[in-house]
C-alpha cells in the first residue's frame, strides 16, 4: 500500500558516487519545504571507494523512524548494492531506479514480477556527461530525475545544490543546475511514468536538519560548556569535531587528548577548576573511563560524558548500533559509585538530554553519562527551530553548581553533610575555600579516612543526592492508552519504532501502550509502577541480546508482583529495529492475550 | 595589598604519615619555601597527584589540591590549567605515577608545551604498595615483585624529556632542599611545560643509606652550559654514573594556551563576529 | 559467656611493635598443634611507624568467621590502639591485657568497672629489656605472657618462634626464647589469674595456614599457570608477589607490567599463544581492564582475572574490604560481553575457585573474573593440607583447551558455530591452524564482518556457552534446614558470618538457611529456586550499599512469584558483617514471621 | 626439508580494503617479501596490531595474526612472546594507535628489551577515524579535530625510542618498498625490542602529494656513522628537515627473555631442585 504523504527512498552506489551528498541534498530541500525527514547512511568498512547507501525518509507528517518498507529504489550501481542487501531490502512493490548503462547481475539479484513492474532505467552517467561535463553529476542527474518522478519539491531541490556547492566555483554549481535539469527533463520526455506513487503535502515553514551528534554538541553549547577534552571514536567523532570548530566561538577550550584516559581525567580537572565540562566517546572508549567516572563519584565532580553505543563487544560493530552499553553506564565502575545515566531517543532529544545532563551534573555534583547511539548519532533529521532557539528551551533550566556562602567559607566543609546530600563546591579563584580533593575516601572536611564509620555515612552522602533526583524528575514519555492491558517499554533509539508501531497497533483496534524513559537511572520508579499496575504483559524491547534493559528494569520493578507477564523482546544489535518486527510482536501477544481471557 | 605570604601558611591541616626520614619531607619543605619565595595565592594555586606515597603530598598544602587516580595527575593537571590559566599549577607524583601507569601522558603534555610544573619524587621503587620495582629502579635489584633481581634497563626520565620536547628540565636531590627549592622555583617561574626529578629516597624499601649513596653520585651543573642545546642536554642526561643537578634544558616557546588564544579563539571569534549566541549557531542547521 | 574451646585474642600497638610477627607466631603455633585459625590484620595508611593491630580466632573447633567478640585485649600501647577503636570493640567481659609502663589514657578510653574486673598488666618492654636485652623483644615477652595465663600451647610456640627467626643469628633465636621465658615465669610467679577463661583444647595432625591471596596464587599453579602479568595494587599485591618468586620455579613467567591495561593485553597475548594465563588486581585495576575483557570476549581467548575487592569508588579504602564490584564484574564491559564470575567464600575457597576459573576458562574460551577480597585475601586461615595436595583435589579436573583436529586443519574456522559455542581454538606452533583473531566482529574464519546477521549469530554463539556452564554446575553451598522458612541468601567473604549466624540461630532454635553461590554469573537459577521456593521471605546480606547483590538476584529470580519478601541487609564496607549483626537480623525477622503467623 | 616459501604465500584470503594509493599498500608488499628473505614459518609467526587503517594489516597475513584493541599492541605482543620465544613476533600499527594512547607502552618494551619488532606506518593523521590530528600531525595543519590548526608540537618518534633505550631503531619510507623490506629484515633479526618508523602516506586525509612532499625531504644514511652511538642517533633524529632513511640506531643487549632464562628461572630453579610439584609449595606453609 503506498501512502503519498511518505516516502522512502533508498540509494546505493559506491562512495565516490555521491549518494550521501545526494541524500544530503535531498532532505535540505524537502526541510526547506517544512517537510519532515529521517536520513539514514551506511558506509561499508572501506574507508575511500567502498560501497555507501542512505534511507530518505520523507513525509508530509511527523516521522518517528526510518520507515519499514523501501518505496523507490535508486541504484547507482548494482555492483554496490549487493553488500546492503541486508539493510536495503527489495520489497515487493517496490519502483526502481537504476543507470540504463549499468546492467543488473541477473543470477545474484533474483527479482521477482512484481519487483519488476515498476522500473525506471535512466542513463545518469551518460546525461551527466553530456549536460554537466562529467559523469561525477550523475548523482544530481538522479536526483532531478526522481524528483520528476515523484512529484519531490524542485524548487527546493535546485537551492539545495546551489547551497550544497556554495564554496564551488559558479562554472560548478551551474554545471550541477544543469545536471539536475536533463534528469527532469529527461524524465519528462523519455519516461511514461506508470507507478502509482505520487508524493502530496503542505508547504509550511522550513525545518532545520540536524544530526544527533550535532544536536549533543548543541545541546552541551547551549548548556553553558566551557571545556571539552575527548579522543575521537567512531561513532561519536562528529560531537568533537563540532565542538572544536564552534566552542572557540564562544571563548571554550576544545581539546583532543591523547586517549580516554586523559579525556576524562582533564575533563575532571576543568571541573575541578570550577568548569562545566565534557567528553564524548563511544564503548571501547567508555569502558578506558571507568576508572575516572568512579572519580568523578566519590570527589563529587560535575561531568557529563556522552556514550555514542556502537555494536559491541570489544571493537565491534563501529558503524553499526546497539543498546548494550547500559548495564555498563549504571554498574560500570568499581564500588559503589552514584552516576546519572540519560538516554535521549531521538536528535532533537539528544539536544535536550544534553542540556538536561548538563543541569542534573551541575546540580547534582556527580557524573552524568548520557546513552546515545550510533542509530541516533549518525542520522538526520528535521527539526522544529524553535525547540532549541535560546529563548524558547525553557523546559530545562540551566545551572551552575551551588557554590559556598561566606558563612560557609569560615570553616569550609567541601563534603558537608547536607540534607539533600549536596555540598556548596568551591573552586579555584575562591578564597577561603581551598581544599584537598580525592578520589580516596574521606570525611566532611576532604581529609583522607578509612574507618567504617565514616565510609558508611560519607556513601549514605553521596547517594541521597539520588532521592532527590527522583523526586525532582517525575515525566516520563507515554505512547498509546494508559489502561491498555498489553505495554511495551523501550528505552533510547527504540522509541521511533516503537511509537510507531504502537500508534499503527491503537490505530488497527489493538490497545497498546508504551512508556520511554529519558532518565534511566536513578530508577524513577512511581512512573513504571502506574504504567505496569493495570497491564497483563509488557514487553521489553531492546538491542541488547543479554537482555540488559529487562535484567535492569526486574531489578528494580516487581512484575510479578502486579500479575504482570514479562515478554523478553531482545535481539542483538546491528540493525535498528524496524517498526514491522515490533508490530508482529504485540500483534503476537495480543492475540494469545485476547486468546486467554 | 595584602601581607606578604610566610611559608608556614601554606601548610594545611593535615599531618604528613610518610616514614620518617623519607626524601618527601625535604621536598614539602622546599615546596612551602618556594611558594613563599614566589607568594602564590592559596585560591590561585592548584598542586594536583596520582597515588603514591610522594602524591599524597598535595594533602598537606594549603591551596586548591586533589588527589586523583594513579597516573593522571598531568590530564587532571591540563585540565586545571586550561580552565584557570592564570593559576599556577603544579602535578606532583612518584616515579610509578608519572613513568610506568602515567607514562604515556608526560610526552602529550610536554610536546603540547601546557603550562603547568611537574615535579616527581624519584625513589626508584613503589613505596605506597610496599616495596615493588619501578621503571626507574636499578637493573638486579631485589623487590617484592623481582625476587630474582630486577629484569628490566631502566628510564631516563631526563632523557625522555628531552627527546618529548619539553621546554624546562632540571633535576635536583631531595637530599638538598635549598636546591631543591630554587629548582622549584624557577620551574614555575618558567612559562611552558617545566619538569623536574627530585631524586627522593625511599629510606624503607631501598633503605637508609639511600641518602649518601646518591649524594655520593649528585654533580652540580656549573651554569655554563648552553642550556637551549638540547643535544648537550641530552648528553649531560646520559650520564648514569653521576647525577647532573640542575637545569638541565630550558628554551621558551608558546604554551598550548597562548596558541590557543591566538591562532584559535582569535580566528574563531572573528569568523562569528564576536561570542556565537546559540541563534547564530543554529544557522548553519538551516536546510 | 566465655566459651574455652574459642578464644578470640586482639592485639594492638604500633608498628613498630612486631604486633603481626607476635600474630603469626600465635597462629602457627596453633596451627602445628592441629588448631584451627582465623587472623585478620589491619595497619593504618602510613607506611612504617603507624598503627596496627590483629585479631587473632583460635579454636578447637572448625570457625567461620573472625568471632563477634573479643575475649582477651592485648594492648602494646594505648595510643595506637584508640585508632582502632572501632575495629577492636571492648566488650564487656573482655580481659585486657597492657604494658604495666603504658599508662592508659582514663578520659579517652572510659572503661566500666566490669571490663576493668580483668587486666593484667605486665612490664613487657622492661622484661625484654631484661631478658633479651632489647625492648624489641616485647611482642615475644607478651605471647609468653599470655600462653601462661591462657594456656595457649606452649612447646609449639617455642617451636613457632624458632622457625620465625630461623634465618636470624643463634643469638637473637635465643634472646627471643628468653623473652618468651621471661613472660611466662613473670605471670607464673608475679600474676594472680582471676579470670574464668582457660583455653581448652585436643592435639592433632598440624593443619597449614595461608593467606587468601597465597591460595589463589597456589590455586593458579595447580591449575597450570604459565604466564602471569600484573602491576602492584592493594590489596590484590601478594598473589603478584608469591607467583613472581614461585612461578619460575615451574617454568613459568612472571611479569610486573607497566600498568593494568598492559597486564590485561599481556594476558591475552599469551592466551591466543597457547598458554595459560592470568592476572590479578583490585578495583580500579580492573576498571583499567574492562576494555580488555570485553577483547577477551570477543576473541574467545581463555583468561583468568583475579580482583580482590577493596573499599570504593575510586581509590576508596585501599586496606578494607566490601563486595561492591559484583555488578561491574558481570556487567562492566561495553557491549554484551559473556564472562564467568566465581566467588570464592574463604581462604580455602581461594584454591578451588581459582582452579574451577581456569577449567572454566579454558574449556568454554572466555575470560573468568574471580571476586575476592580484601577481608579473605588478606586473612590467615588455618587449611586441611589434604584439600589441596596434588593428588587430592580431584573434584576440580584440569583442563586445557580444546585445540582442531586434523579433519578441522582443513579449513580451519576458528569461530566454527558448534552446538556449545566452543570452537577449537588453534595457536602458535599449530601448523595449518594460522587464523586472525580479533576484537572486531567477524565471521566463523574470523574475517572482519559489519552486517547485522552475522552479529547477531555470533552474538548467539558467544552466548551459547553460558547455557552449557549452566548445565555443567549445579552444586552451590546450602546452610541450615532446607525447608526453613526463613533464608538468607549471600555472597562471597560474607559467607563466614552468614553460616556461623545461621548455625547459631538453628541452634537457638529458630528455622534459618542460607545459600551461598560460588559460580555467580551465569546465573545458576535451579537451586535458587529450589532454596527460596518454600520460603516466606529472604535475607540478601552484602556488603554493598547500593545493594547490588539484591539486584543483581531479583534480574534473574522472580521472588515475588514465589510471594517470597526480599528482605535487603546492605551495608557500605569496610568493616566485614559481625556474626552478630547477621544474627540479630535473623531474630528480627523470625520473629515479625513468628508474629504474623 | 619442506619446500621454500613464496612472497605470496604470505598472503591471507582477505583483500586489502584500504584507499587505492595508501602508502600501507607499500609496506604490506615489502612484509611479504622479508618474510620470503627471512623464510618465516606461518605457524611460528605473530603479527599483532591494534586498531586503524595502518592496523588493519595483520588480517592480509598468512600466519597467527590478531587485530586487538587501540593502543595495546605492544602489551599483547609481549604476551605473545614470552609465551613463544622461538616465534617471531611482529607487532604493527599506525602513529595515533602507538604514539597516542599507546603512548605509555613504547618505552616499557624498550626498555625491557622484548624481542620483538615494532613497525609504525606514520602518516601523521588518524586514517581510520577520518581526519584528526595524530601526535606526529605537523603543527598548523587543519584537521577535523583542529580546524583552526593543529595547536600541538610534533612527536619527533626515532629521538623518542632512542631516550627509552630501544635497542634497534630504522626509519623508512613506503614510496620505497625494497628499503622497507631492507629494515623490515634487519628489524627482525635483530635480537630484542626493535622499531621501525615507516613514514606512510595517507592519501586521502592528508592528500596525494605526500609522496613526493616526502620523497623531496627524505637522505638515506651511507651507513657510516657509530650505530651504536646513542648522541650521534640522537643527533641524525633532530634533524626534522630532512628525514634520514636507515639504521640509526642499533645496539645487542640481553633480551628480556635472556635475562629471564638466565638469572631467574635458572636461579629460581636451582632453588626448588628443578620443577617444584605443588606439595613443594605448600610446605612453606606449614606452620
Ligand atoms: C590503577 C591503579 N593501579 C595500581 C594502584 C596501586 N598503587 C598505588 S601507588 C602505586 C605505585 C606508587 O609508586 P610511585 O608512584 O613511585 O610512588 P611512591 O609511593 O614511590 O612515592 C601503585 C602501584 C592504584 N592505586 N591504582
Ligand atoms: C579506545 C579507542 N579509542 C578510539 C578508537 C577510535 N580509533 C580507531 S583507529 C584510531 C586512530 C587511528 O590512527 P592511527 O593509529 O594513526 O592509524 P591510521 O588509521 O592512521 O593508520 C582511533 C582514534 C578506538 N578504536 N578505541
Ligand atoms: S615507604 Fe618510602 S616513599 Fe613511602 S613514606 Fe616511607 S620512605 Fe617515603
Ligand atoms: S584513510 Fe589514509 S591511511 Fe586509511 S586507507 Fe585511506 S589512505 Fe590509507
Ligand atoms: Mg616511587
Ligand atoms: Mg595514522
Amino acid at each position: 500500500m503506498l501512502n503519498n504523504k511518505n516516502i522512502v527512498i533508498g540509494i546505493a552506489g559506491s562512495g565516490g558516487e555521491g549518494i550521501i551528498s545526494a541524500g544530503e541534498i535531498l532532505v535540505n530541500a524537502a526541510s526547506s519545504e517544512g517537510l519532515f525527514v529521517f536520513m539514514l547512511k551506511s558506509v561499508g568498512a572501506q574507508i575511500r571507494g567502498g560501497e555507501s547507501s542512505i534511507r530518505v525518509r520523507v513525509s508530509d507528517l511527523p516521522v518517528q523512524s526510518q520507515g519499514d518498507r523501501i518505496d523507490v529504489l535508486v541504484v547507482l550501481s548494482w555492483k554496490n548494492f549487493l553488500r546492503f542487501k541486508s539493510e536495503l531490502q527489495l520489497e515487493e512493490k517496490v519502483i526502481i531506479v537504476s543507470d540504463t548503462d549499468d546492467p543488473m547481475p541477473d543470477e545474484e539479484i533474483p527479482l521477482t514480477e512484481s519487483q519488476r513492474e515498476f522500473w525506471y532505467k535512466i542513463p545518469f552517467a551518460k546525461l551527466a556527461e553530456e549536460h554537466a561535463g562529467t559523469h561525477q553529476a550523475k548523482n544530481i542527474v538522479m536526483l532531478g530525475a526522481i524528483s520528476e518522478i515523484f512529484s519531490l519539491p524542485r524548487e527546493a531541490l535546485s537551492k539545495s545544490i546551489k547551497k550544497k556547492f556554495k564554496y564551488k566555483t559558479p562554472e560548478i554549481i551551474e554545471s550541477n543546475i544543469k545536471a539536475m535539469v536533463a534528469g527532469v527533463e529527461y524524465v519528462k520526455t523519455q519516461v511514461v511514468k506508470n507507478d502509482p506513487l505520487t508524493f502530496e503535502y503542505q508547504h509550511r515553514e522550513p525545518r532545520l536538519v540536524m544530526q544527533g551528534n550535532e544536536a549533543v554538541a548543541l545541546g552541551a553549547i547551549y548548556a553553558g560548556l566551557d571545556y571539552y577534552a575527548g579522543y575521537p571514536i567512531t561513532p561519536s567523532t562528529e560531537i568533537m569535531e563540532w565542538i572544536s570548530r564552534y566552542l572557540p566561538q564562544r571563548d571554550g577550550i576544545a581539546m583532543q587528548m591523547e586517549d580516554e584516559l586523559a579525556s576524562i581525567n582533564a575533563i575532571l580537572g576543568a571541573s575541578f577548576a570550577g568548569k562545566k565540562a565534557m567528553t564524548a566517546t563511544s564503548g571501547p572508549g567508555i569502558s578506558l573511563m571507568s576508572e575516572g567516572i568512579g572519580l568523578a563519584s566519590m570527589a563529587e565532580l560535575p561531568v557529563v560524558i556522552i556514550n555514542v553505543q556502537r555494536g559491541g563487544p570489544s571493537t565491534g560493530l563501529p558503524t553499526k548500533t546497539e543498546q548494550a552499553d547500559l548495564m555498563q553506564a549504571i554498574w560500570g565502575g568499581h564500588g559503589d559509585s552514584p552516576r546519572v545515566v540519560i538516554a535521549p531517543c531521538d536528535v532533537e532529544d539528544c539536544f535536550d538530554s544534553t542540556v538536561l545532563a548538563f543541569y542534573i551534573a551541575e546540580k547534582y555534583q556527580c557524573p552524568v553519562i548520557v546513552l546515545s547511539d550510533q542509530f541516533i548519532g549518525h542520522r538526520k533529521e528535521s527539526i522544529n527551530p524553535e525547540s532549541m532557539r535560546g529563548s524558547k528551551v525553557g523546559f530545562r533550566k540551566i545551572y551552575h553548581r551551588d557554590t559556598p556562602s561566606a558563612e560557609d567559607l569560615k570553616d569550609y566543609h567541601r563534603f558537608k553533610i547536607t540534607e539533600t546530600g549536596v555540598s556548596p563546591m568551591s573552586y579555584l579563584g575562591i578564597k577561603g575555600g581551598e581544599y584537598l580533593g580525592s578520589g580516596i575516601e574521606h570525611d566532611e572536611k576532604g581529609s583522607p579516612r578509612g574507618d567504617a564509620a565514616n565510609h558508611a555515612k560519607m556513601t549514605e552522602k553521596r547517594w541521597k543526592k539520588f532521592e532527590y533526583i527522583k523526586e525532582e524528575f517525575r515525566f516520563e514519555r507515554f505512547y498509546g492508552p494508559k489502561d491498555a492491558k498489553l505495554g511495551i517499554i523501550a528505552w533510547g533509539s527504540t522509541k521511533g519504532a516503537v511509537k510507531e508501531a504502537v500508534l499503527k497497533a491503537n490505530a488497527m483496534g489493538m490497545s497498546v501502550g508504551a512508556i520511554i524513559p529519558q532518565i534511566i537511572y536513578p530508577f524513577l520508579i512511581e512512573p513504571f509502577k502506574e504504567f505496569i499496575k493495570n497491564k497483563d504483559r509488557v514487553i521489553i524491547a531492546e538491542m541488547s541480546y543479554a537482555g540488559q534493559f529487562r535484567r535492569y528494569l526486574r531489578g528494580f520493578l516487581r512484575f510479578s508482583q502486579y500479575g504482570v507477564k514479562v515478554v523478553p523482546f531482545a535481539k542483538a544489535g546491528g540493525a535498528p529495529f524496524m517498526v514491522e518486527e515490533i508490530l508482529n510482536k504485540i500483534i503476537k501477544e495480543w492475540k494469545e492475550m485476547e486468546a486467554r481471557r | 595589598m595584602s601581607e606578604a605570604l610566610k611559608s608556614t601558611d601554606y601548610k594545611s591541616n593535615l599531618k604528613p604519615i610518610w616514614c620518617p626520614g623519607c626524601g618527601n619531607f625535604g621536598v614539602l619543605s622546599a615546596i612551602y619555601k618556594a611558594f613563599e619565595e614566589l607568594q602564590l595565592q592559596p585560591e590561585n594555586t592548584a598542586v594536583c597527584s596520582g597515588i603514591g606515597c610522594s602524591s599524597r603530598l598535595p594533602g598537606y598544602i594549603n591551596a586548591y589540591t586533589f588527589n586523583g587516580i594513579h597516573g593522571r595527575v598531568l590530564p587532571f593537571a591540563t585540565g586545571v590549567k586550561m580552565s584557570h590559566p592564570e593559576a599556577t599549577v603544579i602535578a606532583v607524583g612518584g616515579d610509578g605515577d608519572g613513568f610506568s601507569i602515567g607514562a604515556g601522558h608526560i610526552g602529550h603534555a610536554a610536546r603540547k608545551n601546557i603550562d603547568i610544573t611537574y615535579i616527581v619524587m624519584d625513589n626508584n621503587i613503589y613505596g605506597l604498595t610496599k616495596g615493588q620495582a619501578s621503571p626507574t629502579t636499578p637493573l638486579g635489584v631485589r623487590t617484592k615483585t623481582t625476587y630474582y633481581g630486577n629484569m628490566g634497563m631502566t628510564f631516563n626520565p631526563v632523557r625522555m624529556l628531552i627527546a618529548y620536547k619539553a621546554s624546562f628540565v632540571a633535576r635536583t636531590f631531595a637530599g638538598d632542599p635549598k636546591h631543591v627549592q630554587k629548582m622549584i622555583v624557577e620551574a614555575i617561574q618558567h612559562p611552558g611545560f617545566s619538569f623536574v626529578e627530585i631524586l627522593s629516597p625511599c629510606v624503607t624499601f631501598r633503605g637508609k643509606d639511600q641518602f649518601k649513596i646518591i649524594r655520593d653520585k649528585v654533580t652540580y651543573l656549573d651554569g655554563v652550559h648552553d642550556i637551549e642545546d638540547e643535544l648537550k642536554a641530552f648528553d649531560i642526561a646520559n650520564n648514569e654514573e653521576h647525577f647532573a643537578l640542575g637545569v638541565i634544558y630550558k628554551k621558551r616557546r608558546p604554551t598550548y594556551y597562548e596558541i590557543v588564544m591566538d591562532k584559535v579563539t582569535a580566528k574563531a571569534k572573528a569568523a562569528s563576529n564576536g561570542i556565537a549566541q546559540i541563534d547564530k549557531l543554529l544557522e548553519q542547521f538551516q536546510p
